[in-house]
């Protein structure tokens, strides 16, 4: 049927991206390189995540729905590394094909997985960590939502990093989740940062938690004090990184991620050859190289000419 | 061996927090017999029928059934026993049918599925037996008339066939016609062994239909006898220890100006408009069977009801209801005759119900003085008697007859000009209702007006001055109440037909 | 005569709830983009699909909110339910055993609710919202705070689109919420139980007067409820594949109003199965229209706050009328 | 004698609902880990900072929930004042203004709740859950789905830990609450707005009979509630420093929990300031303590499902005695 397609000449595609979420400023940065692949290669881009946030069940509804949509492909960050296996077979057997992006999917059968290694996200940011206290201290690493595969790699690489080549570091607390909100994640800080004042440097493995733990240690007026070391950026966060109370970022490249993802399936529906695996890169910003022009736009991708 | 009685109570005592409300009380009914309990409001029958009936439990006492000790865990209990209970407040679910209503809890059934066709027999046959068979068992409960609720609730007692049958102020909303039907069941209960305990406040009707009686005082039995041998003087001697003079004591009163005149007033619940003048000074009764359309008559004048036409003249100013608000700016006040589901405000206490309607004395720069509004309510507790421990009071704790005073004490208190009473006299003692008449006779005296809504005639033709007849929704004949008598009331009620003009009776 | 009328009368009831639902369906029905693959068979059969977990747990929570009653903690219950198979077919369990393990969790939590409510005389509300919590957190607490992947088996199947064996034309879940629907909606209007959970939800006093025993009738309504959330919790596993304990955050407020939208009443003594399935469709409808059409979500949102309340303005005008 | 009687019970009733407040505060102060640290006026101060948001939801609340009201849009009414006050920042407005229209926007989304509930006559849970959808949609809508940054300004320094002014002793978002708290106690006990608002609850026929205009009181009462939820949003703000549109996502069932553990009841006529500000305590002091012991988040979601059903039992034990 792709052949169909090729002869039937030029048309304008239909692909339905479907984020985890679509209030993070990350996917926000996703949606504009889709979109940007869209206008460059002429498709047509249907953005629709998850009602709720981070809510795998109704991601699976969703991908249902374009199925029944019959759209020409489907780019996708699964919530689930096995629950959404089976609506992804489902669109491939219906023929639609299915590129993931951002986490992982178990079994192969996709297009391609376009994701940044977040477990290498995870080092960077334990070294840079372990860098700023001198390779010893006290932290908390602060986690994110139960069962979210891309954070948890992230947490996982971070742990065994600093257990493995920082003996002089100790965990204060690593089991405690931030949840889905920013409010949350400030609160939690709160409170842990007045049981255990002598916590030196911090660990947040995604934007919402870096910024509601941000807003804690400003609040405590231990910014710049208490080491923070977060991921992902947003306009705040960058301010503060300036202002040297957070010490790293660790940086994908979300606008590369989404650009990629909608290039590659239509390199697919066009019957061009793709890879399985294609690594999106990660970076780390810090006060100091923040404003080499390389690490400048991977700070604030330049999404405004694609979306509002 | 000797017989023993169907029931027998002894020493059964209950008291609410500190409050005393049954002292040692004694009672036995026999099969086959009806006997009436009496007191004033409060005395404590309502507590003690609910105690039989396993609703409440003793503090003290034993109760026995046919010789058998009988311990109730709850209201099932008792109806296992066969004890059939009509509570003086209107015990029905609303959005259940009459059908459901009435076999709840002794539906007919077959593993558990309901087998409808039995039920509606036996409803068939209880319904017919009240000569009610125009109330459809398909219709929620929630649609009848306060009337019709009542008879649903009889037929709920006769339906389970009981050995005793308990009726807590029966006939509070029921037609004469409907009362004397009540009577002939109960005479062939009574025939058939059951046992009938019988709570009124009428005395003539439990003259007719007891063979013994009962009497309460805060909550000691201070008297029994047979009825064969006593009289109504000594009946109310019993209940509050002394005589009173006169049940319906006539304030003179003289007929003004005119205060009130309706023009066309017709809600979507009448069939046709009605036209009305009422004068300061006057007390207008009226009069109709259950159903009649007298309540829906008051509640559009109130401005309660959606208006479909017609305009309403008070003391000169012109309006059309539709705010209570403003009717009651303008001078009126009504008691509604549901107090439970209307009336009142049950779960707040009694000062905050008495004072709803006029908070504005104990306003004071925009604060609200609650004690003075403690004063004031405590004021009129005592100035119409109401039985209450203090105005903190939840309403819900009261006696019913005293729950009505809390409604009737809340219009005094608006300080209305015009007052729109439907069915005041429920469920209040003999001596109250002799005050209430003679508040009413007050309030004429004081150039105020009256209108009193009753299904209880020879009230009506001892207080009203005029007297009007509904009839199927709508306004039959006003006359003065002189060139009335009980049988041309109930004529006119019942056919809807004006009845011969004795003396020349005034249309509005 | 008499029988006719209150068979129109009947009719007209019945159609009343519908009003809602053929409105969404007409209107995006009449979307050019979508109109050919909207009431396309396969479509509303992955609607169907996708209803089922909601239908569910919206049945029993009929069955409370005629009794006078609301369960806050529905939601978290099949999520504890999902983790729970999940974690029994992982230790070797045979999976009809597992489903029923997760049946009955559902129906231990209902029956907790019940017990508690009667004995403690608290509101619904309050120990139910109570449950919520602890049943979620029971539910991370068993799942280590992650999701639990479990090996594929027949549970997997209940809940596809495309129904295997294929002579049962829909998936085996739509059967299910069929036949559910039956059973309770015969429970509802043609057992004592049902009548009793209605005169408790009309006037509980009443009730206990007239000798229902209305503690057990609570109990037994929260109970009933409560397995038929662990089934839907089931059936979430079957979608899933894993036992994920945060999911379905937030459905409870879903189901509830889907039981409103059908003509529930929260004072109790109101509402029907099939206006509860109505309500239920008409969100999942919207949902699946409002996907297909690629709206933003917050866009979404505002139309499916906005069609819930106009559902219900229809219902009580219609109600006004009669 | 009568009097002295009066006040024992009041103290008495006062007592009450802190039994619950007490019973927490002591527990973790007993716990050795956090002994010293957990009543240490820093940590109180951090919680009180940390409590004004639900706090201020929560007076309104108690004012619908006494009226026999509920309002499921609470939180996303905060929400969507929280973006529009960095929406109108961001666009130049001073913020005082900024904050006006936060306050103005959540006034109109109770409005509109009251408006519609007494014209439609619907019931509030259906009509503020269709806001609450409407509300979130227009928030994430105004926010483009994402966060809005804005400049740093006063109305940023209102929620700090550590006051500024010092003078001020603690931040001025905790004497906005106290003065809110004082100024709605005030409202529902000593005036004639208040009593009508208990009477509407407690029985919404009576109190028409009465004269009060119960349709104008109810709309009164949910625009108060918006604003009040407007207000939390404007402090939202301030603690965020951005207009976040998924803040406070399922918070109104906190801010009805609070009311409920503070002895409001659901079916109207009850309920008080005080028991609502110790309702919001109870929860604030829970989770700071349980997050300080450390303890794992399943096992805090547990620990306070269950200490809300324990807190309303005590509440209702001490009522039965009375
Ligand atoms: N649940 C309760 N709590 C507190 N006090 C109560 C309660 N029920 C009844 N009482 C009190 O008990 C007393 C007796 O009430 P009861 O209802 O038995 O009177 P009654 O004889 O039936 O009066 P009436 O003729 O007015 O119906 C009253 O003073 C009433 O206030
Ligand atoms: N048995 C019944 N079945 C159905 N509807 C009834 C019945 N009885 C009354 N109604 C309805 O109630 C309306 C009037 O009842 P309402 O109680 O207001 O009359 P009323 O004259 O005040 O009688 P009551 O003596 O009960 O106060 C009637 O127009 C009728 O529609
Ligand atoms: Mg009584
Ligand atoms: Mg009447």
């Amino acid at each position: 049927r792709r052949g169909d397609k090729q002869s039937s000449g030029p048309r304008t595609y239909k692909v339905a991206v479907i984020p985890k979420g679509t209030t993070h400023e990350f996917w926000k940065a996703v949606h504009a390189g889709a979109v940007k692949a869209g206008q460059e290669l002429g498709v047509e881009i249907f953005w629709k995540g998850p009602q709720k946030e981070d809510d795998r069940a109704q991601q699976i509804t969703v991908v249902e729905d374009f199925i029944s949509r019959r759209v020409d492909g489907i780019v996708l960050a699964p919530l689930d590394d096995r629950a959404l296996m089976r609506p992804v077979d489902e669109a491939m057997r219906e023929g639609i094909p299915v590129v993931i992006m951002d986490s992982n999917l178990q079994g192969d059968n996709y297009i391609s997985f376009v994701a940044t290694d977040n477990y290498q996200g995870g080092v960077l940011a334990a070294r840079r960590l372990a860098e700023v206290l001198g390779g010893k201290g006290k932290i908390f690493l602060i986690r994110y939502l139960e069962g979210s595969a891309s954070t948890t790699f992230r947490e996982q690489g971070f742990l065994e990093t600093i257990t493995r080549d920082y003996p002089g570091i100790e965990f204060l607390v690593k089991d405690q989740f931030a949840g889905t909100t920013t409010e949350s994640a400030y609160q939690l800080t709160e409170n842990l940062l007045s049981r255990y004042p002598q916590v030196e440097g911090i660990f947040a493995p995604n934007e919402s938690s870096t910024f509601g733990a941000l807003r804690a240690l400003q609040h405590f007026g231990l910014a710049g004090k208490v080491k923070l070391v977060g991921f992902d950026s947003s306009v705040k966060l960058i301010q503060a990184l300036e202002n040297n109370e957070i010490q790293g970022l660790a940086l994908q490249d979300p606008m590369k991620m989404g650009y990629l993802a909608v290039k590659v399936l239509l390199d697919h529906i066009q019957g061009r050859p793709v890879e399985k695996r294609i690594d999106t890169g990660v970076t780390m910003a810090t006060p100091e190289n923040m404003n080499r022009p390389e690490i400048r736009s991977l700070l604030e991708p330049d999404f405004a000419r694609y979306v509002r | 061996m000797p017989e023993k009685p169907l029931l027998s109570l002894t020493g059964i005592s209950k008291s609410f927090g500190p409050n005393q409300v049954l002292d040692a009380v004694d009672f036995e009914l026999e099969a086959g017999e009806v006997q009436a309990i009496l007191g004033e409001n409060g005395a404590g029958k309502s507590t003690l029928i609910k105690i039989l009936s396993g609703a409440y439990k003793p503090d003290r006492g034993r109760m026995f059934i046919s010789g058998v000790e009988y311990r109730p865990s709850g209201p099932l209990e008792g109806r296992r026993q066969g004890i059939a209970v009509i509570y003086q407040e209107l015990n029905l679910a609303p959005h259940l049918t009459v059908e459901e209503n009435i076999m709840l809890g002794q539906e007919e059934s077959r593993l558990g599925l309901v087998d409808r066709k039995k039920n509606l027999e036996r409803i068939k046959k209880v319904l017919e037996f009240l000569c009610h068979p125009e109330i459809s068992p398909d219709i929620p409960v929630r649609k009848l008339s306060v009337g019709a609720r009542q008879v649903v609730e009889i037929a709920r007692a006769l339906a389970s066939q009981a050995r005793i049958l308990v009726m807590d102020e029966p006939t509070s909303s029921l037609s004469q016609e409907d009362t004397r039907r009540l009577f002939e069941i109960i005479r062939k209960l009574r025939a058939e062994g059951v046992g009938i305990i019988y709570i009124s406040h009428f005395l003539e009707e439990v003259l007719e239909i007891a063979d013994r009686f009962t009497v309460l005082r805060d909550g000691k039995v201070v008297g029994r006898g047979l009825i064969k041998e006593t009289s109504v003087e000594e009946l109310i001697q019993l209940m509050i220890g002394r005589r009173i003079s006169e049940l319906f004591p006539r304030l003179p009163h003289q007929p003004g100006e005119v205060i009130l005149s309706c023009s066309g007033i017709k809600s979507n619940r009448m069939s046709r408009p009605v036209d009305l003048d009422l004068r300061r000074g006057e007390i207008l009764g009226v009069a109709g069977l259950v159903g009649a359309g007298r309540t829906e008559f008051l509640r559009a004048l109130f401005g309660l009801d959606r208006l479909e036409q017609g305009l309403v003249v008070v003391s000169g100013r012109r309006f059309r209801p539709s705010f209570t608000a403003v009717s009651i700016g303008c001078g009126l006040g009504m008691q509604s005759e549901d107090r439970q589901v209307e009336g009142l405000a049950v779960r707040m206490n009694l000062a905050d119900n008495l004072t709803l309607s006029r908070l504005k004395p104990y306003v004071r720069s925009g604060f609200l003085n609650g004690r003075k509004q403690k004063a004031a309510a405590s004021r009129w507790i005592e100035r119409i008697n109401i039985k209450a421990r203090s105005p903190e009071q939840k309403v819900w704790t009261l006696s019913g007859g005293n729950q009505q005073k809390v409604a009737l004490a809340r219009l005094l208190h608006q300080e209305a000009e015009v007052f729109l009473l439907d069915e005041p006299t429920r469920g209040i003692d003999v001596m109250s209702k002799a005050q209430i008449y003679e508040l009413m006779g007050r309030l004429a005296a004081d150039s105020k007006a009256v209108i009193f809504v009753s299904s209880y005639l020879p009230e009506l033709l001892g207080v009203a001055d005029r007297i009007a007849v509904f009839h199927r929704g709508q306004l039959v004949e006003v006359r003065p109440a002189a060139s009335w008598t009980e049988a041309s009331l109930m004529r006119a009620a019942v056919t809807g037909r004006e009845s011969d003009p004795v003396l020349t009776g005034e249309r509005p | 005569m008499k029988v006719a009328g209150s068979g129109l009368k009947k009719i007209a009831g019945l159609a009343g709830p519908f009003v809602g639902l053929i409105l969404v369906i007409t209107i995006f029905s009449l979307m050019p983009e979508v109109s050919d693959r909207f009431l396309n068979l396969a479509n509303i059969k992955s609607v169907a699909t996708q209803s089922v977990i909601v239908a569910l747990c919206a049945l029993g929570m009929t069955l409370i909110i005629v009794s006078g009653g609301i369960d806050l903690s529905a939601a978290s219950n099949l999520a504890l339910s999902c983790v729970l198979v999940a974690y029994a077919i992982n230790l070797g369990v045979p999976p009809l055993l597992a489903a029923l393990v997760g049946v009955a969790a559902g129906g231990t939590i209902g029956f907790l609710n019940g017990f508690l409510i009667t004995r403690l005389r608290l509101v619904p509300f309050i120990v139910t919202l109570g449950m919520m919590g602890i049943a979620r957190g029971l539910a991370k607490w068993v799942a280590r705070n992650q999701k639990i992947d479990a090996p594929l088996s027949w549970l997997n199947e209940l809940m596809v689109r495309t129904s295997k064996p294929s002579w049962l034309l829909v998936s085996p879940g739509i059967w299910l919420m069929i036949l559910f629907s039956l059973v309770m909606a015969v429970l509802l209007r043609k057992t004592v139980f049902g009548r009793h959970a209605f005169a408790v939800g009309s006037n509980e006093l009443t009730a206990r007067l007239c000798g229902v025993r209305t503690d057990r009738v609570k109990v037994v309504v929260y109970t009933i409820s409560g397995l038929l959330c662990g089934l839907a919790g089931v059936m979430e596993f079957s979608r899933l594949t894993v036992g994920d304990p945060t999911v379905a955050m937030g459905l409870e407020l879903d189901i509830i109003a889907a039981v409103v939208i059908g003509g529930g009443s929260l004072s109790g003594g109101e509402g029907s199965i099939l206006g509860t399935l109505v309500g239920v469709f008409i969100m999942a409808f919207l949902r699946n229209g409002c996907t297909m059409m690629g709206w933003p979500n917050y866009f979404q949102e505002i139309i499916i706050g906005a069609i819930i309340i106009a559902a219900v303005t229809l219902d009580r005008l219609r109600h006004r009328q009669e």
